[in-house]
């Protein structure tokens, strides 16, 4: 039972992102999917010829077989499980190895400078649960769909922001010694985390190097990354949007130019951020050669 | 003396710029809660019925928090100094949230079409809603800071419903 | 209305949160210049004489400016609940490059982490610090301002830094 609600939530989750893309471009692919799933849940074994695909197929199965969560991965696990597979099936490396690659380096990124923050802001305030969720539709009650309308065709609105006084003072010499001295404290710590951090990472970044040594991918990803390094030099600005980067509007290009800013955000030359995660518009801030 | 606490409440909600909670105006004067708040409500009193035709101000219970803030009849004037923040498109947003909550993202989409997408970022990037993973969507509330904010005086759901209630028909015989 | 306008002008100077001019105050009401005038001094006999010990607040001739501000009976209470306009992440940033300085843009970064490209571009706006070009790099220093601003009696690099360890070594307790 729980296994074949795990299976639907894989499903639901292809489906999802179907609904996100255009019917033409990707739909196709993502039907591919969703067909593949549906077999191996009947016990087919997956024999693609497309390597790509093949990798892709095999994630899906490990999901599915390890009973994990589509929405909520943990990667590290994941990785490890995911190559010794690849391995097994006797899948092109390369190709598997980029999957958890780019992805390991997208988590690094987050758990280092952006799962920090983000638990200092959340909220405890919580006064729903899910039960709470309507099951109806907001449409099938007359007052709130009448309430909706009237709110909606108001000439202004029905909340009035409060008129507040803004003052703030000085900052009082107790305040500055103070924070030097935390200053100084939290300095030291995050310059002992960040050194395990970079070695971590050189381990890893050595780890992927290896496996993609020679590769066309590594090629491609290197002339890749250099161009869009050059583009975003040209920018006066320090941030930009990922689609100043864009030449033009395929998806493509745009996977092709947040790899290569993924890339470039792990060497530290930019900061990449979503103010909202995870369909916020994606932003880039240059950080200089230093 | 009695009447000199009441002074001292008010200078920390002037000076505040922000609804305060007792816990912090005991803080700051060391006056006992228990009288903290039977001076706010002799205050809140003072301000709107006794010296109602000679003050512009006004005090207010702003979720568990109080604040003192320009009486509505005159934010026209104020606000062009103080500058407001919301646009008035983005608290339509905002009102309809806190009228379903808990809403979902889908849902608020059907309402008021794809800009729901910006109005929804821009409203946590303030802090004045929750949103929250739900299977395929996000699921929509206001935060504790919602009430604060707009003055309102309950930080729950349904109270903050019938408020708003009022706030629409309100306007609704302004207008007319 | 006569005592309406005055509670506007009441309404101007609480929201104005700093000193405002006559003609700020024209500007937002449509009242003439002379009948401001009058208002104005109206309000500060109300506050001062009328209501002396009605209230905590008074508003006072500030330069050319007026001003709506706690009396200074009740100033030590209230000073501390209002925000300080550096927040203390900023602050904290502040006096690591006051000691350092002058310091690169990237030893920041390795000092605190990313944040350091935010915090600098806020504290040069505050024009509480300079950063200068160098190499591939930015460099560090504070302002002349930011000894004024702490009433530090030094703009000398060496002076400042000899004094922030001086505060902190002496925990904390002999700064009054």
């Amino acid at each position: 039972m729980e296994q074949l609600k795990i299976d639907n939530e894989v499903i639901n989750h292809l489906l999802f992102h179907k609904s996100l893309i255009d019917e033409k471009d990707d739909a196709t692919r993502i039907n591919h999917y969703v067909n593949m799933l549906q077999k191996t849940d009947e016990g087919e074994h997956i024999s693609i010829d497309n390597p790509f695909d093949r990798s892709i197929a095999i994630a899906f199965e490990l999901v599915i077989k390890q009973h994990l969560n589509p929405w909520d991965i943990d990667l590290v696990n994941f990785s490890t499980m995911y190559l010794k597979k690849a391995k097994e099936e006797k899948i092109d490396l390369m190709t598997a190895g980029r999957i958890i690659y780019m992805a390991w380096k997208v988590l690094k990124l987050q758990s280092d400078d952006l799962v920090v923050s983000m638990k200092k802001t959340e909220e405890e305030y919580e006064p729903f649960g899910w039960g709470d969720i309507p099951t109806e539709m907001w449409l099938s009650k007359d007052d709130d769909y009448s309430y909706t309308n009237l709110v909606i065709n108001m000439p202004e609105s029905p909340l009035d922001e409060p008129v507040r006084r803004e003052a703030n003072r000085k900052v009082t010499l107790i305040e500055l010694v103070e924070a030097f001295d935390e200053a100084r404290k939290e300095s030291e710590e995050y310059q002992i985390l960040e050194k395990q951090r970079r070695e971590e990472r050189e381990r890893l970044s050595e780890l992927a190097r290896k496996r993609m040594k020679g590769t066309a991918v590594e090629d491609h990803l290197e002339e890749d990354v250099k161009v869009v390094w050059e583009k975003i030099n040209q920018f006066p600005k320090k941030t930009i949007s990922i689609f100043d980067l864009c030449e033009k509007k395929g998806k493509e290009e745009l996977i092709k130019v947040l790899l290569s800013v993924l890339f470039l955000a792990y060497d530290n030359k930019v900061l990449v951020y979503q103010k909202r995660f995870p369909f916020g518009k994606i932003y880039i801030k240059s950080m200089g050669y230093s | 003396m009695g009447k000199d606490e009441k002074r001292l409440v008010e200078s920390i909600l002037f000076s505040a710029s922000k609804p305060v909670s007792i816990n912090e105006i005991k803080e700051n004067t060391g006056i006992t809660p228990n009288k903290i708040k039977k001076i706010l409500n002799e205050l809140i009193e003072d301000y709107s019925v006794k010296r109602k035709n000679e003050t512009s101000m006004e005090i207010v219970k702003a979720g568990d928090k109080y604040t003192m803030q320009v009486k509505k009849k005159y934010i026209d004037s104020s606000i062009m100094i103080a500058k407001p923040e919301i646009n008035s498109n983005l608290l339509k947003t905002l009102t309809l949230i806190a009228f379903h909550q808990p809403l979902k993202q889908s849902n608020l989409r059907r309402m008021i079409g794809v800009k729901a997408y910006d109005h929804v970022d821009e409203l946590a990037t303030m802090k004045l809603i929750h949103s929250k993973k739900h299977g395929s969507t996000e699921m929509l509330t206001t935060t504790q800071l919602f009430p604060e904010y707009f003055g309102i005086d309950s930080t729950k759901p349904e109270e903050i419903k019938d408020f708003l209630i009022k706030k629409v028909s309100g306007k609704l015989n302004n207008i007319e």
